[in-house]
């Protein structure tokens, strides 16, 4: 049971990550790197190692998404 | 062609890493035995902060530092003057926001605290003092900032000065960071209750300094 | 020791607090009192005729961390203030009030330096990549600090080039903290043998590989130029003199330290960054040549000049490698900030940065022109100047151990070092037409300039001491 | 395999991917996207070989508290050059080698 | 610190503080700048007499100083050096009196006078440089600290001889330091001593040692223009005339000329450099410059490349007395070290003085020049008569001795060498002497700067300098045979330098 969790959750870090490094779409792939980051973060719960997942889902994915995000806003805006 | 032979570098290169990962490993010293045998006298009771503040408490000195660093270079980037423009605001989420603010500063707070002994800690309790400040923020509660004031100065530093200072005085200890086991408890909740302001100052800094509207071009 | 670390920290602090553009006496201050303490670190080593060492924590390795000095990091250290505080007294003078890049010069410096400071000092691989990214940050925020795009655009080159190998470098020490349970320096060197498994071989590979990467060695050099050719002077010193030199640091003590057993194993890849070293010489070189800007010219020269510092590799395994290297880093650093400082000076005074645009600089402002050939000769290694005693002590290891071709590449650079500091000597010989009256210049960028030059020159006539400090290696 | 054996070999491929990406994207962004999951997969090796027998091992996992932290340093600090570059010439890409 | 190890020191820091202090001056200090170059060339003319005295009564002056451990930098005021420092001393004096005369009114003097100083002083170091190492930091400051004062006009033509010099000085400083290091490598040091030092070295090393020698005299043999190495020379006539007066006569060919002499000496040892057969290959390449410089020097219209020429010519006298074995030779070499300086710096403070005075830069423009200046032209033609070895002058001296060298030596061509040598220098010389005061004056000289004042054809310190030297180069003939003659000192050299001991004639 775990086993197929571990893998599941392998596979999806593998999947996440690769495709927000290669989707088309700018907010896409932020989007996708924040479920990277909360792939992550269960990454890290599932190593017993729940201060980092902690800090990965508040800092890795939030606060680093929010500062994307806001970039990739920011980014759009000036252009139009 | 870049692409692909970089691709297939990449691969390669992953395929000899994890084949070395896979290969046994002659594990020499074992630092859990140490850590373990070390809790009485760090001051804490959650290993990871033992290791974060204590045994390798050098380290994260010099990450705050980092921090800290970040800042100023963001800061040295960019002059230029905003033109903060107001967001559409929900007035529901404004309100929930007013009161959510200071739960989330009970939430840090206990956070802080829990550090001593399971899992949280400075780290965590300043990112969640910094959502906060995001979320007031993206409410339009909280402006972005500009170049900050002197008191702000003061905040941003006081955490990485204080822990800078402690670090120094004990060297009357014999060494840097030589927490004597009999004030280390103390002493690392003060250290870590200056990093939670400064750090949630300096990571909310990290958003609301990023988030000024450049103007057309200094 | 540990007072080296911390000073510029706290200067660094008080200066950002302080608000832009102060904090300058906060820091020719700290730095002048850094520079006794590496003095007196330096001879308390030299004296001693062993390694000093400090557990922070008092709890040392492998659950703490530990600091040590021997003679190569004292030695580095030394190098490090005495370089730092002319520039800081430069850059007093360089920056005016109000100056966008100026603003924030003094906190991050301050960060620089305490992140040079302490990456020489630690003996622990994890910490010494926090110490990196310090270091890193630190320079990349100095070259964008207030620039324009040109400038923003190599802060950025430069900053996923420093990352990437930090990240390089940091996967390193994963592994081998997996293979090993450890990261301290001094716990690991007795652990690794020539039989390590493969994981440690591919460890040791990136760390290197990671750390040329921030040593700009050919062909990792792209960064580099841009960088330190559109920095503003102060800058562009501190960062070819001493932030390149850091990693170069490493990798020597890495080299000699723990992957010691892994490359006596396989000798031949110590001609790699030999191979990679000359390449450097000869590109670098050449491309000086062809420069139309004397920024630019002197970050080739850079490129080149670290190109030395890699030939010493094949020659580690006999005696005075290690002090042919150091006294190339003194030379280059020295005479490095001295010409972009001068380089400063010039561009002030003559309003343009094209080499073209030098003529009749000799008759402005004499004394940088003059600091500006000190220190060429330096760089070409001749004598008497430090640059030459570099020169002297690698061939003569070359010849001693029957590999004379690094010798006649040697040789060979320092014409070409000749034919590229001569282009700009030869350029402010020239008459000019009296054009615009000359742009009065601060005593204050001129000196400190003049007094490295004077530095990299008198090391050339006495450098006894520093080559038996360097002896001293833990 | 264990978990943390399994992880690390994620963490290998991850690091690969973000490598080659950092090295092969142009814009900027993505470019930071790339670095991030390169020191993510980093990361993973250091804790998941340290604990490929499943013990937890406190040291990397503070390691990795101190590196998620200046990761994120260094991200906003990519962040602010990018806009700042994008705001001086309306660029996501670095201009071609200018030397 | 004893008297005999700071009086060498002394002697460098004569020229190099002022030197140092003249670089800081504003240009306008003319009175404390001439005072200082003055005050530095006498003290350091005291200095040099009481080392003079000090090493015929057998004294040692010496001193040295570690740079790295196992490499030192060292100096010793020995009988040879000395004979370079006491030129160099004396030279320097009249020369820095002729610039002060030269210059006077040009701009950028303080910049001219610190480099000159500075070039002195690589000069008195070269001379006193007790190992190869010091003896090379010295011969690169010299290349350093000329360049300045050869592209000093600033013009475009000053700056391409100034390139074409550095080029050819830097390369063969290239070949010196490898040859130096490699010896250093083999021996472990480079000091000099009598006898030289190679030879300790056993008979497998011949090989090495002649490739080394190779390199050494190749390096040194650039500042001594030895044909092929020469071309750099005419080209750096665009420098001052003081400046052309200082790197012909004593600096930078000297220093080239007296490299050869050490490393034959007392790097190798005559007897040694004999035994590996490399002195007969020097020789032959010091005979073809002779005859290949007064060769060319015969189609050079313009004043200073015939000089030019004439000194490729004259040094390498220097270099074939040393090639030939045998202590004759190495006196007529010796010798004419000094008479060769003294005789072209005549020459060169001449064409100065002319050029200055008159605007006359080519030999075709000399005609009359004679009676409009009589004095300046009386030490040219004691100068050229010098050159050609006509009694009676310094010139007859080192002919003579170079010649009965050749004949001890066995080296019959060699005299044939001489004699052609001076025929050649008779046919370029007599012209210009011919034209000069037999020849009737053109209406109007080139560009008449100075004007003739009663008697004074020129300002009196362009004139006195090659006066006093002219009169220097009879002296050094009628005088030749009494203690303190270059000749005597020369012969003193000798003795020491052959380890048998030699009987002199």
């Amino acid at each position: 049971m775990s086993i197929a969790f571990d893998l599941l959750l392998a596979l999806a870090l593998l999947w996440s990550g690769g495709r927000c490094l290669s989707v088309d779409r700018l907010d896409r792939a932020i989007v996708l790197f924040i479920a990277f980051g909360l792939l992550m973060a269960l990454a890290w719960a599932r190593l017993a190692a729940p201060d980092i997942g902690l800090a990965e889902a508040a800092i890795g994915a939030g606060l680093t998404g929010a500062l994307l995000l806001d970039a990739y806003g920011a980014l759009k805006r000036r252009k139009a | 062609m870049k692409r692909f032979v970089m691709g297939l570098g990449a691969l390669a290169f992953a395929a000899l890493l994890i084949g070395a990962l896979l290969e046994p490993l002659p594990v020499s010293v074992d630092l859990r035995a140490a850590v373990t045998n070390n809790m009485a006298s760090s001051g804490v009771e959650h290993p990871v902060t033992a290791v974060l503040l204590n045994f390798r408490g050098y380290d994260t000195l010099l990450e705050i530092a980092v921090l800290l660093l970040a800042l100023i270079v963001i800061l040295a980037v960019g002059i230029d003057t905003a033109s903060d423009q107001p967001r559409t605001v929900n007035p529901i989420l404004q309100t929930l926001a007013r009161v959510a603010a200071p739960l989330v500063i009970v939430v840090a707070v206990y956070l802080l605290w829990a550090g001593a002994f399971r899992p949280g800690g400075a780290f965590q309790a300043g990112a969640v003092l910094a959502a906060a400040a995001v979320l007031l923020h993206l409410t339009g509660l909280l402006p972005s900032w500009q170049v900050p004031t002197r008191t702000l100065r003061w905040g941003l530093t006081a955490g990485f000065l204080i822990f800078l200072a402690v670090a120094a005085g004990l060297l009357s200890q014999g060494a840097l960071l030589h927490y004597p086991p009999a004030q280390a408890g103390m002493l690392i909740l003060l250290i870590e209750a200056g990093l939670t302001i400064s750090l949630g100052l300096i990571l909310a800094g990290l958003f609301l300094l990023l988030s000024r509207e450049p103007g057309d071009d200094a | 020791m540990i007072w080296l670390i911390v000073l510029p920290l706290v200067w660094a602090s008080l200066a950002f607090i302080l608000g832009p553009g102060r904090g300058k006496w906060l820091a020719i201050g700290g730095l002048a009192l850094q520079t006794v303490l590496a003095f007196d670190l330096a001879t308390k080593i030299g004296a001693g005729g062993t390694a000093v060492g400090h557990l922070v924590g008092g709890w040392g390795a492998p659950l703490g961390i530990d600091l040590a000095a021997d003679g190569l990091s004292a030695a580095m250290l030394l190098l490090t203030q005495c370089i730092a505080l002319p520039l800081a007294v430069y850059a007093s003078a360089y920056y005016k009030r109000d100056d966008a890049a100026g603003s924030y010069f003094w906190p991050l410096a301050g960060f620089l330096i305490a992140g040079l400071n302490a990456l020489f000092l630690s003996a622990d691989l994890f910490n010494i990549y926090v110490t990196l990214e310090l270091l890193g940050l630190a320079a990349v925020g100095l070259v964008a600090a207030g620039g324009g795009a040109q400038q923003v655009a190599a802060a950025l080159r430069y900053l996923f080039a420093t990352l990437v190998g930090s990240a390089l470098y940091l996967l390193g020490v994963a592994l081998i903290y997996g293979a090993y349970g450890t990261v301290s320096i001094s716990v690991l060197t007795p652990l690794v043998t020539s039989e390590a498994p493969r994981l440690v071989w591919i460890a040791g590979g990136l760390m290197l590989i990671g750390l040329m990467l921030k040593t700009a060695l050919w062909p990792f050099h792209f960064w580099l130029p841009p960088a330190h050719g559109g920095a503003p002077a102060p800058v562009s010193a501190l960062l070819s003199a001493l932030v390149v030199k850091a990693s170069f640091y490493l990798i020597l003590r890495l080299w000699i330290g723990p992957f010691a057993p892994l490359i006596a194993a396989a000798e031949w890849l110590a001609w790699l960054p030999a191979a990679l070293g000359t390449l450097a010489i000869f590109w670098g070189s050449w491309q000086a040549i062809r420069a139309e800007r004397l920024k630019m010219l002197i970050a080739y020269s850079t490129v080149a000049q670290l190109g030395y510092l890699f030939l010493i590799f094949p020659l580690l395994a006999g005696a005075g490698a290690i002090q042919a290297g150091v006294m190339q880093v003194f030379a280059h650093g020295l005479a490095k900030a001295a010409i972009f400082a001068a380089a400063g000076v010039l561009i002030k005074a003559t309003g343009q940065d094209t080499i073209a645009g030098l003529a009749g600089a000799v008759n402005r402002v004499p004394l940088t022109l003059f600091t500006f050939g000190l220190a060429g000769m330096t760089l070409m290694g001749l004598p008497p100047s430090s640059g030459f005693l570099a020169k002297w002590q690698i061939i003569e290891a070359a010849l001693a151990q029957g590999h004379w071709p690094l010798a006649v590449i040697v040789l060979a650079g320092g014409l070409l070092a000749a034919v590229y500091v001569f282009r700009v000597l030869r350029q402010a010989f020239l008459l000019a037409p009296r054009n615009e009256e000359a742009t009065a210049v601060s005593p204050l960028l001129e000196w400190p300039a003049f007094v490295l030059a004077a530095a990299s020159i008198l090391l050339g006539l006495r450098g006894v001491e520093l080559m038996q400090l360097v002896g001293i290696v833990a | 395999m264990s978990s943390g054996l399994l992880f690390a070999c994620v963490g290998a491929l991850l690091f690969a991917m973000g490598m080659a990406g950092v090295m092969l994207i142009a814009h900027l962004l993505r470019r930071i996207l790339a670095f991030n999951v390169m020191g993510s997969g980093a990361f993973l090796i250091l804790v998941g070989l340290t604990q490929r027998n499943d013990v937890p091992d406190p040291v990397p996992q503070a390691m990795v508290l101190t590196g998620i932290v200046v990761a994120v340093a260094a991200t906003a600090l990519a962040l602010a050059l990018v806009r700042r570059l994008h705001a001086l010439t309306g660029q996501l890409e670095l201009p071609a080698d200018d030397t | 610190m004893t008297a005999n190890e700071w009086l060498p020191l002394a002697v460098l820091a004569s020229s190099l503080l002022p030197g140092l202090v003249i670089f800081a001056l504003p240009e306008g200090w003319i009175a404390l700048r001439t005072a200082l170059n003055l005050f530095g060339a006498i003290a350091k003319l005291a200095l040099v007499a009481v080392l003079l005295a000090g090493v015929s009564a057998g004294e040692e002056y010496g001193v040295r100083f570690a740079v790295l451990p196992g490499l030192d930098l060292a100096f010793k005021a020995d009988a040879l050096g000395l004979l370079f420092v006491s030129l160099s001393a004396v030279l320097w004096l009249f020369t820095t009196l002729y610039a002060i005369g030269y210059l006077e009114g040009a701009p950028h003097r303080s910049r001219f006078f610190g480099f000159f100083s500075l070039c002195v002083t690589a000069t008195i170091g070269i001379a006193m440089a007790a190992n190869l190492f010091t003896f090379f930091i010295f011969y690169e400051l010299l290349t350093l600290s000329t360049f300045p004062l050869v592209v000093h006009r600033g013009t475009d033509k000053a700056m391409r001889g100034g390139t074409i010099y550095l080029a050819y000085t830097l390369i063969g400083g290239t070949a010196l330091l490898t040859g130096i290091v490699w010896l250093h490598h083999l021996l472990g040091h480079t000091e000099f001593a009598h006898a030289g030092i190679a030879a300790a070295l056993g008979p497998e090393y011949a090989g090495q040692l002649q490739i080394i020698f190779l390199l050494l005299i190749a390096g040194v043999g650039v500042k001594a223009a030895i044909v092929p190495l020469h071309g750099w020379l005419p080209q750096a006539m665009v420098a001052p005339a003081p400046v052309s007066a200082l790197l012909h006569a004593v600096a930078v060919v000297k220093a080239g000329a007296f490299g050869i002499v050490r490393i034959v000496y007392e790097v190798y040892g005559i007897e040694f450099a004999q035994s590996l057969e490399v002195l007969l290959p020097l020789a032959v390449f010091a005979a073809v410059t002779i005859v290949w410089g007064s060769f060319r020097a015969l189609f050079q219209d313009d004043l200073k490349k015939r000089l030019a020429f004439s000194t490729v010519s004259q040094v390498s006298y220097i270099v074939l007395g040393v090639a030939l074995f045998g202590p004759l030779g190495t006196i007529g070499g010796l010798v004419h070290l000094v008479h060769q300086g003294i005789m072209k710096i005549t020459l060169f403070f001449c064409a100065g003085n002319y050029a200055e005075t008159l605007g006359i830069h080519k030999v075709s423009e000399m005609n009359g020049a004679g009676r409009r200046m009589p004095l300046t032209t009386l030490a040219f033609s004691i100068g050229a008569l010098g050159m050609m070895g006509a009694p009676l002058t310094a010139g007859a001296i080192s002919k003579a001795w170079l010649s009965d060298g050749a004949a001890a030596a066995g080296m019959d061509w060699a005299i044939w060498v001489l004699w052609t040598s001076s025929l050649l220098n008779a046919a370029y010389f007599l012209p210009i002497l011919w034209r000069a005061w037999f020849r009737s004056a053109p209406a109007a000289w080139p560009e008449e700067r100075i004007a003739a004042r009663g008697r004074r054809e020129t300002a009196w310190l362009l004139l006195l300098p090659p006066l006093v030297t002219a009169a220097m180069t009879l002296a050094a003939a009628m005088l030749a045979e009494s203690p303190g003659s270059p000749l005597e000192w020369a012969k003193l050299i000798a003795e020491r330098e052959y380890r048998q001991g030699v009987t002199l004639p």
